[in-house]
């Protein structure tokens, strides 16, 4: 029942915003909408803790521990940046830089998009999946050129083309399934469905599941931003509005490879062997370093954090082609922690940019003198996503890199690379955005930090201490993608 | 009722810790009470550590698993007398420096004295959690948050650009390090997956490894505790930091943060890895010479006090890793008394630095406060204006120049006993050459003289070079008690050796499995054998003061004792500026001139009608240019090629997917 | 109170009470073969006599560290003299400083005189200070060398047992030590300031390394520091007896060989002096620069013995 | 017996499919492209109402019936309205000359059906070539994308592939359940309409719908 609330809830709101308009409150009826789907998903979340995985709808959506943290966790990030683009909106129109029209398509497709994602997550049917991530896409080209500043525009086509081809080739992909599918589960609607996959997946043809597995991976990791397929994410996080680049890479990208964890599973379990694995953690290896020392010459705030995105999403992306138990709770706790982390930084980075009226990094000095809350919650974060205990990526990358250390240890000097100068370039840019003299101006408003730092807060928390049912949670997860 | 183990006063003394910081964050508004109440309190905890400390030496190991931490790996404390050992080094120094910070953070800048009190006692409870780990993750999680605790202190006053380079110069080497120490706990962890519980010492000490991963696990943690350490060539980083913070800071790092890098050596090597080949042994003897000499040379050629204080803790934690591979060569050759004496020797040396070095840099801080000068040409003939911090620095100089009857001396002499017994070893190359090898030590410590002698003879002697400093005015007393608790430390340490290398001993034992024997009675020092060699400090001691007494008396009584004031002679020149003193470069030139090779020297000499000639020297570190310089340029370079994916033109973009696309096409279906 | 202690303050006042002779007789030895008339050899006793007698004139700015600096510095060479074996061996006192603490205490000595030689703040003080520290730190490694290889013969470092090992066990040839002997007389060269290394009856400045330390000094405090180099000169001319021709110093607890002993001393003493006098005539001073490469040749040397040591005699 | 006939007319449209995606890649008038795409789309709507006949599977003629609206109809004759209203009938200079192209094209082909061979060997279905064609119908419109460097160009190879999609999903396996179809028409027509957005946002910003103006944010 939760699931049609949770999956309503920002439909309607998207709806009722474009039609609400941008009145003076639409922002507060935005994180309200946000808000009471927050408390949907946690409804939804309960119930999942209480009764496991449950299929809904006559199987239509099929809720289990590893969506429902990724659900969860989708809710509560799209809220707090909801609560934080109502201030940064309303600079952001007093700049000048919007106007009401753009304000009404940015409230009513962020709701969408939202949902988009609610429902790729909670969906059981793979068409479905996919079509919710085209819909994810398309709501986000909207978002990404809301400027309409020729970069912008130009961030936002490249974005559209890349992963609407990318997206095509995941639904030949999604063919291809359906095609090995049918033999066994017979035509008609069923035999799309995860779980009678699932339980059928020995059976499936491994040639015909390679090749899907191919078009899927290259489709939906274009999306994740898996080098060299990541080409459109930095242009799109750095262009398009603060807000927007926070749920991108914050959930957007989540939600990407949660698709191809999917598939991996049945490819795994279809094949036998490790393929799907060792794909994944080529690619994952390949961003990592390639991220790494692209981050090294960027000059553009957003842009460098939008490349650590591409650099933490292929470490992810390792941990799970890695497989196994600790890789995979490993490669779970760093999804979150990432999302938080780097949510927590564009909101940041977004307050910075603005009193420093640009985004290059070298118009943003000394943070803390003015506006000392931004100043901490930049460093923090940087600090927190540069995998310093005692913040939660650390724990993550600690048991990535120890499982590394004995399953692959050809792997390790490549990541030690990547993590030492991804580091260096990193904090030695934050570092004089923060500290030292200035002459940036206070903001006008009262920045809306909160969100930051309860999600630094919570960042911290699950570095020294996780609670116990979350635990769990992550391994009911880790274990259903086996590897 | 229950009654309390040391570990858990420990852990409970590190939570007051953090609580005192967030109290001193809250008193923002109110910088007299941080001062007055924040962090005499601090203080008082450091005490507390070090009878903990006390304890623990005496009691037997004790276990404690915190509730917190990974799911399957929480926290898992022990407090043996490894642990123990170094945590009196930390309460004892850190007692002094904190009582010493009363004084001297007077009148700081509120916001910036609130976050300092945070940091500080964050940094405090980190060092101890790095003591008290035993497992893996709350290791890394207590190193890190002291590294970074540490990185804000140094950055207190971050509007220096200096200051920002050298903060982050060292956050990047320590993350580096630490880094390399993961990596060492995923070796040490062996083949054990998906059990969390691999992570905790107890299982390292008991896994089997192969001598290659035993080796590589050494060598990384040899990497990453070297880098902390300020071990050449990862040193670059100690003289630019240590120098920018705060002095007690500075202090701290210098006294027991570097220390706890020495911890964690031990306890890897001996404790986890039970120092099973030799040539660790070897390579670490041979780094740590070289580190000793590299150290003790840019000291003497350096002009700012802090920098010169910092280079010469490069040397001595040079010489301390040297003693650690001395006992690590003995241990392998399975002569456990030897290595029994060069740990103690190691052992003894990283607590007398701790109080000397931490003397010497409250000493500093003091010059720097009352003259605001760091600049050894600005300051001179201070002994006058601040007699209390300069009798007082005098001894911590006496002390680290390694002369009897201070501390410094006992540690050297204990070193210099086990460089002696080498020839017991089975490898003839060894026995040969590390006797050799001590005479570097002996050079390192004559040159620490020399370094001393420039340093307090430039800062405290002579005259003023400055009009202002006959203004500098005398220090309020928490900075007095804090060096006179570190002076008189320095003394007792080096007075009564016997008594100290007996609570050491368990230690030891821990480490080498015997402990050091001690032929001699209470008062002389014997190692091994009291016919082989023996040192009685406080007969010394005695014997000084004694013939001293008799020949003043003698002196006084029966010649007459007056004396009459004049102008200095020097040789009937007419007239005397403070400027014909020799300037800080001036005494360094020796040094310069002999061990050149070593660096690169940029010299700005005066035009000759310039009224009031300056000559500048300053001696860069060549290493940076050899070695980081390239490692940069590399970086930057591979940057670039990367940079040229990102062309900016759609169809390039394509083209990858399309390539990719039939890359992994191929390869499946090949 | 027994008869060892006794016989170690006798010796360290006997040391303390010759030592100015052996300077005169080395003085009077160097004027003779220089073909000049020689001081009488007692001269040196009547100079810190009349010094003695003088008023002390200090500098306004010096501090009490300069007042109590030659104290010390006699304090220091006074308990050398008492660590060394001259005529007895049985030193109740040297368990208390062996060699290597030996090395200690002359080190001390020199802080202490270099940092009074700064005090004052004049040019000639300073480069004074600066030169010994130069010296030092190169002699004090080729020092440590040179016990090295004696104690590595005698399995000690205490130097009762050395000469105990050197003169009382089965006479053997060292070749090792005939290496250490020659560095050993360098590096005593260089630390008591004589010839070639330093010129201890210049003043002038360029070359002046001892006595532009103690410029500032006058009366009794020039009078302690004076006394203290002549102690030094005898404790190192000991020392060297003790190392190298240990014969004839009494065994432990064997009263009826010190008059013998005390007999060698003097012949060994007055050769010494002797000898020094000679190598001081026929050598020129050298540039301070030349210093390292001959404290450096000495070093070799000491280092030479040792592995010679390692090779032959083990 | 009947099914052979379908079975060669599938196959022959499958063939005229593969020949449409030919002359696309080279064709350089953008109107020209236009009126292939549609015809490209009719086909496809024949071939899979063609399919849904023979199969019986109903469903398949309401995807033959959106096929024909959105791709032969609906599209195409916005596409004429907006190469009017901006007026962009221009030729289209290729990245790569077209006889190259066509040579790759033809690589691609070869490649295609060895990759479709061992499945379709298995394929439970009559229809067992065409996923193959399918298959080489997408790679050509991915190559074509990538040669065009005019916007509109590239948004019909975009739709092309989308094209080929369908064919696979239709011919090699009887469709896709109907949601997923309508799914699929629906972010079409949707994507459509975002574009035809942009196309006028470019427009006005570039005054140009010509790539080359789009290349400004890189590494620098």
């Amino acid at each position: 029942m939760e699931i049609y609330w949770v999956l309503g809830i920002p439909l309607v709101g998207g709806v009722f915003l474009a039609l609400w308009g941008n009145r003076r409150n639409a922002p507060e009826i935005n994180a309200l909408f946000s808000l009471l789907t927050l408390i949907a998903a946690a409804w939804l979340t309960a119930r999942v803790i209480d009764y496991g995985p449950m299929l809904i709808g006559d199987g239509w959506f099929f809720i289990d521990s590893f969506n429902v943290f990724l659900v969860a966790l989708t809710a509560f990030v799209a809220f707090t940046t909801a609560l934080f683009s109502r201030p940064y909106m309303r600079i952001e129109k007093e700049h000048g830089r919007l106007n009401d029209k753009r304000l009404r398509l940015y409230h009513s497709s962020y709701q969408i998009f939202i949902g988009a994602m609610l429902l790729a997550l909670t969906t059981n049917n793979m068409g479905i999946l996919w079509v919710s991530m085209e819909a994810a896409t398309l709501t986000t080209v909207l978002l990404v050129s809301l400027y309409r500043t020729p970069a912008s525009l130009e961030a936002a086509w490249k974005y559209f083309i890349l992963c609407g081809v990318g997206i095509a080739l995941a639904l030949f992909g999604t063919i291809l399934l359906y095609f090995a599918a049918e033999k066994i589960l017979g035509s008609g609607g069923t035999a799309l469905l995860w779980t009678h996959l699932n339980g059928v997946k020995t059976q499936l043809e491994p040639t015909v599941l390679q090749l899907a597995f191919v078009f899927l991976l290259v489709g939906y990791g274009t999306k994740v931003g898996l080098a060299p397929l990541h080409s459109w994410l930095p242009d799109a996080h750095a262009e398009g509005p603060t807000p927007v680049s926070a749920v991108l890479s914050g959930l957007l990208l989540n939600v990407a490879l949660y698709a191809v964890m999917r598939c991996k599973v049945l490819v795994d379990g279809a094949m036998g062997t490790d393929l799907a694995g060792n794909l994944m953690m080529g690619f994952g290896l390949f961003s990592v370093v390639l991220a790494a020392f692209l981050i090294k010459r960027q000059s553009d705030v957003k842009r460098m954090f939008a490349y650590s995105s591409i650099e933490h999403m292929g470490l992810i992306t390792f941990a799970f082609g890695m497989g196994g138990a600790v890789a995979n709770f490993a490669g779970l706790l760093h999804m979150t922690m990432h999302s938080l982390t780097k949510s927590a930084i564009f909101f940041a980075v977004g307050h910075a940019t603005q009193s420093a009226g640009t985004q290059m990094m070298d118009g943003i000095r000394g943070l803390i003198r003015t506006n000392p809350t931004i100043g901490w919650g930049l460093m923090l974060g940087t600090i927190a996503i540069l995998g310093v205990p005692p913040f939660g990526v650390f724990a993550s990358e600690f048991l990535i890199i120890t499982t590394a250390m004995h399953e692959h240890p050809w792997a390790t000097p490549f990541l030690l690379l990547a993590l030492g100068v991804a580091f260096a370039s990193i904090f030695g840019k934050v570092q004089p955005m923060v500290f030292g003299e200035t002459e940036l101006p206070k903001l006008p408003h009262q920045p809306a930090l909160t969100p930051v730092f309860i999600h630094l807060g919570l960042v911290l928390m699950m570095g020294l201490f996780i609670p116990p049912y979350l635990a769990d949670w992550y391994r009911q997860a880790a274990a259903l993608l086996g590897g | 009722m229950l009654e309390l183990l040391p570990l858990d006063w420990a852990w409970a003394i590190v939570l007051y810790w953090l609580i005192l910081a967030g109290t001193g964050l809250l008193m923002q508004s109110r910088p007299r009470l941080i001062t007055g109440l924040v962090f005499p309190l601090g203080a008082v905890g450091a005490l507390a550590i070090s009878a903990v400390g006390l304890m623990g030496l005496i009691q037997p190991a004790s276990h404690f698993i915190l509730p917190i931490g990974l799911p399957d790996l929480p926290f898992h404390l022990r407090l043996d007398a490894l642990s123990a050992f170094f945590l009196v080094l930390l309460g004892g120094a850190a007692f002094g420096v904190t009582i010493y910070a009363v004084g001297y953070l007077r009148g700081m800048e509120r916001g910036s004295l609130a976050l300092l009190a945070m940091w500080y006692h964050l940094f405090l409870a980190g060092m101890t959690m790095v003591l008290l780990a035993d497992d893996a993750y709350a290791f890394m999680v207590a190193w890190e948050v002291m590294a970074l605790s540490s990185y804000f202190l140094v950055t207190t006053d971050h509007d220096v650009p200096e200051i920002r380079r050298a903060g982050f110069l060292y956050l990047l080497i320590a993350h580096v390090g630490a880094v390399s120490l993961l990596l060492c706990f995923g070796v040490l962890q062996g083949g054990a997956v998906a059990n969390a519980s691999a992570y905790t010492f107890d299982y390292m000490r008991n896994a089997e490894m192969t001598p290659f991963w035993a080796s590589a696990a050494f060598l990384l943690a040899l990497f990453g505790f070297g880098a902390k350490a300020g071990l050449v060539p990862l040193h670059v980083w100690l003289p630019e930091a240590h120098p920018a913070a705060p002095s007690p800071v500075s202090a701290l790092m210098s006294g027991v943060m570097l220390k706890t890098a020495i911890y964690g050596l031990l306890r890897v090597t001996f404790d986890l890895l039970n120092a099973q080949q030799g040539w660790w042994g070897t390579l670490a003897l041979a780094l740590g010479l070289i580190t000793a000499l590299y150290g003790v040379i840019f000291a003497a050629v350096q002009s700012d006090m802090k920098r010169l204080l910092a280079w010469s803790s490069i040397e001595n934690i040079g010489i301390i890793i040297a003693g650690f591979g001395l006992a690590l060569i003995f241990y392998a050759d399975g002569k456990g008394a030897l290595a029994a004496l060069a740990m103690t020797a190691l052992l003894y040396h990283s607590l007398n630095h701790a109080f000397f070095k931490g003397l010497l840099f409250v000493g500093t801080g003091t010059v720097l406060h009352a003259t605001g000068a760091r600049n050894l040409g600005r300051l001179g003939g201070l002994i006058r204006y601040l007699p209390w911090t300069a009798w007082l620095t005098l001894i911590g100089a006496l002390s680290i120049a390694g002369l009897p009857p201070l501390n410094g001396f006992v540690s050297d002499w204990l070193l210099l006993q086990a460089f002696l017994l080498t020839p017991g070893l089975s490898q003839p190359y060894l026995n040969m050459v590390i006797p050799v090898a001590a005479a570097t030590v002996a050079l390192a410590s004559a040159l620490a003289a020399y370094v001393m002698v420039k340093f307090y003879g430039v800062i405290f002697l002579g005259q003023p070079r400055e009009p202002g400093l006959v203004h500098a005015r005398a220090t309020k007393w928490p900075e007095r008690f804090g060096m006179i608790w570190l002076a008189s430390g320095c003394v007792l340490l080096g007075v009564f050796p016997t008594q100290v290398i007996g609570w050491i001993s368990p230690a030891v034992l821990l480490l080498t499995g015997q402990s050091m024997v001690n032929d001699g009675n209470w008062l002389t020092l014997a190692p091994v054998d009291a016919d082989r060699a023996s040192y009685a400090p406080l007969v010394f001691l005695a014997v000084v003061l004694v013939v001293l007494l008799l020949t003043f008396i003698i002196v006084r009584k029966i010649y007459h004792g007056r004396v009459r004031r004049a102008d200095p002679w020097d040789c009937g020149y007419p007239e005397q500026t403070a400027r014909m003193q020799d300037s800080a470069e001036g005494f360094g030139q020796p040094v310069r001139q002999i061990f050149e090779s070593f660096m690169r020297v940029e010299r700005e000499t005066p035009d000759p009608f310039d009224r009031k000639p300056q000559y500048r020297g300053d001696s860069r570190d060549r290493l940076w240019l050899l070695l980081y310089a390239p490692i940069a340029r590399l970086t930057d370079w591979i940057s670039d090629q990367a940079g040229r994916v990102q062309h900016g033109r759609i169809q390039w973009y394509l083209i990858y997917s399309f390539a990719t696309l039939i890359f992994l096409l191929v390869f499946v279906t090949r | 109170m027994n008869a060892g202690t006794l016989l170690q303050i006798a010796q360290t006042l006997l040391a303390i009470a010759l030592a100015p002779l052996l300077l005169g007789w080395t003085n009077q030895c160097r004027a003779w073969m220089q073909g000049r008339g020689a001081p009488p050899i007692t001269q040196p006793y009547r100079t810190l006599r009349k010094l003695f007698h003088k008023d002390a004139v200090i500098a306004h700015t010096a501090s009490p560290l300069f007042r109590f600096a030659p104290y010390m510095i006699f304090a220091c060479m006074a308990l050398a003299a008492g660590i060394v074996p001259m005529i007895a061996n049985d030193l109740p006192f040297s368990p208390a400083a062996d060699a290597i603490a030996l090395v200690g205490v002359f080190a001390l000595a020199r802080v202490f005189q270099a940092l009074a030689a700064m005090d004052i703040g004049t040019s000639f003080g300073s480069l004074g200070a600066r030169r010994e520290m130069l010296v030092s730190f190169l002699a004090e490694p080729a020092l440590l060398m040179v016990f090295f290889t004696a104690s590595l013969i005698s399995q000690s470092t205490e130097l009762p047992h050395i000469v105990e090992t050197l003169a009382h066990k089965e006479f053997a040839i060292y070749p090792s030590l005939a290496f250490a002997a020659v560095a050993f007389w360098m590096i005593s060269v260089a630390e008591n300031a004589r010839i070639p290394v330093d010129n201890p009856t210049t003043h002038l400045e360029l070359t002046m390394i001892h006595e532009a330390m103690i410029l500032e000094y006058s009366a009794r405090h020039l009078a302690l520091i004076e006394w203290a180099v002549a102690l030094k000169l005898f404790t190192y001319s000991a020392l060297g007896i003790a190392l190298f021709l240990p014969w004839g110093i009494a065994p432990a607890g064997d009263y009826a060989a010190l008059p013998l002993a005390l007999l060698a001393l003097f012949v060994k003493l007055a050769g010494g002096g002797a000898v020094l006098a000679f190598m001081e005539t026929i050598s020129a001073k050298m540039r301070l620069f030349r210093v390292p490469e001959f404290l450096g040749t000495a070093f070799l040397l000491a280092v030479l013995g040792m592995l010679i040591h390692f090779l032959l005699e083990v | 017996m009947s099914l052979t006939y379908h079975l060669q007319i599938v196959n022959l449209l499958a063939a005229l499919l593969l020949l449409i995606s030919f002359a696309m890649l080279s064709q350089r008038r953008i109107v020209g492209l236009v009126t292939l795409f549609a015809w490209q789309g009719a086909a496809l709507a024949t071939s899979t109402a063609i399919v849904a006949w023979s199969t019986g599977q109903h469903h398949l003629y309401y995807s033959a019936a959106l096929t024909l609206v959105l791709k032969v109809i609906a599209m195409p004759w916005f596409f004429y309205r907006l190469i009017k209203k901006l007026d962009v009938d221009r030729d289209v200079e290729t990245m790569i000359n077209i006889p190259t192209t066509m040579l790759i094209g033809i690589a691609l082909v070869i490649f295609a059906f060895n990759l479709a061979l061992p499945i379709s060997q298995m394929a439970g279905t009559v229809m067992r070539s065409t996923l193959g064609i399918a298959m080489a119908t997408v790679l050509l419109a991915f190559l074509m994308m990538i040669t065009r460097s005019k916007a509109i160009p590239q948004v019909i190879g975009f739709l092309a592939m989308e094209n080929g999609l369908f064919f696979a999903a239709t011919s090699a396996t009887y469709g896709m359940p109907l949601v997923v179809e309508m799914g699929v028409a629906l972010d079409v027509l949707v994507g459509v309409f975002v574009l035809s957005i942009f196309f006028f946002q470019i427009r006005e910003t570039f005054d140009s719908l010509d790539l080359k103006h789009m290349e400004k944010l890189k590494e620098r």
